[in-house]
């Protein structure tokens, strides 16, 4: 990805963070990781200034999610009995597919983990890049 | 009438799009890739779907992403500007198998007009005259020999090409074997089909298209021609006009006369292009896009006719709104192509973002543009940030016109095609108008040169 | 033809004159105040002038700085555009005495149209028919009486009035004192003359207007009429179109004769333009504007002349290039003003600085300004950024066409009138054609009582 | 003048300053005074800050001026004998004349002072606001 690539997809993933409520969320596209910091809403807006600043106001709970999206445009299909919020993923599995012009585009959790958000409904239609899930490892 | 149309491009022409179908009442789908989420041509859809990362390959390519967001979204009809997706049958095709209609000709047109050496042999059927040279040559050896027989310089052309890939000047034998095998590469990688035929080179001739419109009840117009000879090394366009200056009328009658005749032969539909090589009084047969093309506003100007409309309105069923008879041309209109690319390094495209825009406005002013002070010009893409067109009432005040605008034209951030344009248009050569294809390239070779 | 033109203007007019200029081949003289000083009328100038500051009081009608810089930079004219010194009969005559054309029919004709009293006495001689009422009135008394003659509601006017300065309604003999008192005091302070006439009130009439255009060797033509009936409470043009939809043929005809017959009578130079108030079959001359419209494109557009380039023509001493049998005009265009001002405050006027900027574009549209993205409106002068202009085949097309192109603008950080314009333009009663003056007044009040 | 004013005047302001290669410059318009200040070329740029900053730096030679400028467009008419750079005056006087359509415009010295710069030369054109003369006092 391209730096204005980067910029981008971070904007986007910004609103996924502020929807799913947590502290940071990450993405991986091929070869590259973004990852996205939420700043607390206690701290104070800081320029950065040359004298020594006080070390930064860190937000109460920090959390680290992969967000899992969608490589295609379609519609999702949520896996039977479907993925809920909270629910622990102890192997790798299936937690979705995407249909695309009748072709089955499986979702993966790429590992473990604690599922913290589902984004999407079943027969949502998504775009790409779209967040479905977000995973805590 | 479609209620919903799916606008497979971006930039300019998909904006270009939006506004036809918004101004005949029908809604329109967006699409775009990751680096175009801030483009114009995504703002002003009442509906838009990312398809996939920057590279086009991977989104506007994206056959399947595409269609399935047209169908998610309830389209009744894709319209797929230039480019990309707009000659491929096979796109085409699949948007019918799902029940969208395909604004442009038949996947059957597409495919024979987008194989040069099919759309060479029916052009000759259909009594059009064409370049001497061959059909598909199988080896450097049968190259020879045509070339030997209609006479050095040659070009070797790709059957599938385009945009000047996979195209090579021969001057002499010895340069054959290598310009052969470049010319297979290039094509190979560019359409995976390295097929290539021979075609007698002209020497300095100019580039004039026809402009038709065709519908599904047998009714065919031309809307005159087009002069497109100002063009880079890599025979892209730069600068073109409407009408051709100091042509012929009785060359001029003749060209729109192949055009329609071609049209009617080959069973055309919708808004097409036949271009020629016109040298002397010598016109030859180049090939015919079967899309809308990037400098439709010049002739749109003169005759006063929206050809993307046409296009909408053709492939819903309609009959053409008027005859021959009914198109009259009023003045002359310009177009320059404001491309991000950097005209004193071989126009080496630039990507980055625009910090200033401010485009040109007025009396007879067109502007076609995707981008604002602000937007970022993603590296995956054709280069063109804008079009400017002037109309005036005659060639001299359009050109008069078009430098006032340039001059009020300020795009910072990249380096841009504006100056260098405005300059060439202050040239006596091209002032005296009807400079053929090489005129640009030896003014260029000529400045490279030490003094 | 002139040499250098000096600008007496700012804003989207002043750049429409630099652009006319510029590709006649003139070099342009921008002036400005410290307020502007990063304004494009200024940018695009070849020279440019500081006048004064802000206020227009001490710039923009800053006599002596302003002829002072035109013979200082050597120009041989002055063009006045619109407003400030555009009607100053004064200004024209200072201009002549020191060697400098000014661009606009003669002093005389400056003064006897500006002044209403006396054009409407011309009016009436060359047999025009103007609204039943006196001429200048001396006193209260004298109104009443005037008032009572020609019947209640009446119109009291100052005779040096403009821009709906100077004029009240009077619908009862009751409310004559209070009016005649304010009008006065109000024409007073606004033109150094508190002279006021009566005329009488039309119900809901429209607008119309029509311009012509007259050389100095006896041509006259006119370019048909303009609909300007879509103004503010304060009587300030908002939409204007081309030509007048829902117009009887011998009634537009009619129109046309008498603007070119007055033209004629008064001995008229340069372009101008006649006003009338048309409530059904009756046609009432109401003033004559002896300088280009704010609204003029959308007669450039339909009839393919620039009226600009023909007003420096003309006062270079040409004949007129054409006559009336060569204009015809070509569909139809409409013009929306987009001011910084807010639609729900009863179009209280903002300044400030527009941190987003983006024009709408693509075909049949045309944009006049002189804003872009981080300008700053002064709080000194008229409130307007910016004209959108759209032609199409139809009124209809016409329409549909400026909805998109209002739909693509976008101006942030002041108020300003362009979703307003946007919503009249889908109002039935619009839509139908032919609407009054009190159309827009009255769809306001609606709008302003509680449900 | 409104702020809009006084930030278009002051950049223009800054030209002069540059040009006449001194600190401060100030330049009064009827019942507004901008003053226009340069910072040292070593000090260092300080974003506003929450924590309380040291004193700013200040330029090493720090000279105040008066700036007279142009009222009118027209020609610069020097005073005979020329006033020149580095000139004392002892008394309120007349430094040129700006000649607008044949009229004479008094440009003043508004009191005494040390003319530290002469920006225009005899018969150039100035427009409105244009500075002609910098006088320390």
């Amino acid at each position: 990805m391209t730096e204005d690539v980067i910029a981008v997809r971070a904007r986007a993933l910004a609103g996924a963070l502020a929807e799913a409520g947590f502290a940071r969320l990450r993405v991986r596209d091929g070869e590259t990781e973004i990852e996205v910091r939420r700043a607390s809403h206690s701290a104070p807006v800081r320029p950065s200034c040359a004298v020594p600043a006080e070390p930064a106001p860190r937000p109460t709970v920090e959390r680290m999610a992969d967000v899992i999206s969608s490589d295609v445009v379609g519609i999702v299909r949520l896996a039977r009995p479907a993925i809920v919020e909270g629910q622990e993923l102890d192997e790798d599995r299936e937690l979705a597919f995407v249909e695309t012009l009748g072709i089955r585009n499986p979702v993966r959790s790429r590992g473990t983990g604690h599922v913290i958000a589902v984004f999407v409904t079943e027969g949502q239609p998504v775009e790409y890049g779209q967040a479905l899930f977000a995973i805590e490892r | 009438m479609f209620k919903k149309v799916l606008i497979a491009n971006r930039g300019e022409i998909a904006l270009r799009i939006n506004r036809a179908c918004h101004e005949l009442g029908i809604a329109t789908v967006a699409i775009f890739s990751d680096a175009d989420r801030a483009s114009l041509h995504v703002r002003h859809a009442d509906e838009a779907f990312c398809v996939g990362p920057g590279p086009a390959t991977r989104s506007y390519l994206n056959i399947p992403n595409i269609i399935s967001a047209a169908l998610i979204s309830g389209c009744d009809a894709i319209h797929p500007g230039y480019g990309f997706l707009a000659e491929n049958a096979r796109f085409a095709e699949i948007a019918a198998d799902h029940g969208l209609t395909f604004i442009g000709p038949t996947p059957a047109v597409i495919n024979a007009m987008g194989d040069k050496a099919t759309a060479k042999r029916l052009m000759q059927e259909a009594g059009v005259p064409t370049t001497p040279g061959s059909g598909i040559v199988a080896s450097v050896d049968e190259a020879r020999t045509v070339a030997e027989q209609i006479g050095f310089p040659v070009l070797l052309k790709a059957t599938a090409g385009g945009g000047g890939k996979g195209m090579r000047e021969v001057h002499a034998p010895a340069e054959l074997p290598t310009a052969y095998a470049t010319a297979q590469a290039e094509a190979e990688a560019s359409f995976k089909d390295g097929r290539l035929y021979v075609e007698k080179l002209m020497v300095n001739p100019r580039h004039i298209e026809v402009q038709v419109l065709a519908d599904e009840h047998g009714g065919v117009v031309h809307l005159g021609e087009r002069d497109c000879s100002v063009q880079k090394p890599s025979h892209q366009k730069l600068i073109e006009e409407a009408p051709a200056a100091e042509l012929d009328p009785g060359l001029r009658a003749r060209l729109h006369h192949i055009a329609t005749t071609a049209t009617r032969a080959v069973r055309y539909t919708n808004a097409g292009t036949l271009e020629f090589l016109v040298s002397g009084s010598d016109v030859y047969f180049m090939e015919m896009n079967t899309r809308i093309q990037v400098e439709h506003p010049v002739t749109e100007l003169i005759y006063g006719v929206d050809l993307v409309k046409e296009q909408i309105r053709i492939a819903a069923g309609e009959s053409l709104g008027f005859t021959q008879d009914d198109l009259h041309p009023h003045g002359h209109a310009i177009e320059v192509r404001v491309n991000a690319e950097d005209p004193e390094n071989n126009f080496a495209p630039a990507a980055g973002t625009l910090t200033t825009v401010v485009f040109p406005g007025g009396p007879g002013i067109r502007v076609d543009t995707h981008v604002y002070g602000g937007s970022i010009v993603p590296p995956f893409y054709d280069s063109m940030l804008a079009k400017i067109v002037a109309v005036g009432r005659t060639r001299e005040s359009a050109i008069l016109r078009m430098e006032r605008a340039l001059g009020e034209t300020r795009i910072e951030g990249v380096k841009t095609t504006v100056d260098f344009c405005r300059e060439l248009l202050g040239d006596e050569r091209f002032r005296a108008g009807g400079v053929g294809v090489g005129w640009l390239p030896s003014l260029l070779a000529r400045r490279a040169q030490p003094v």
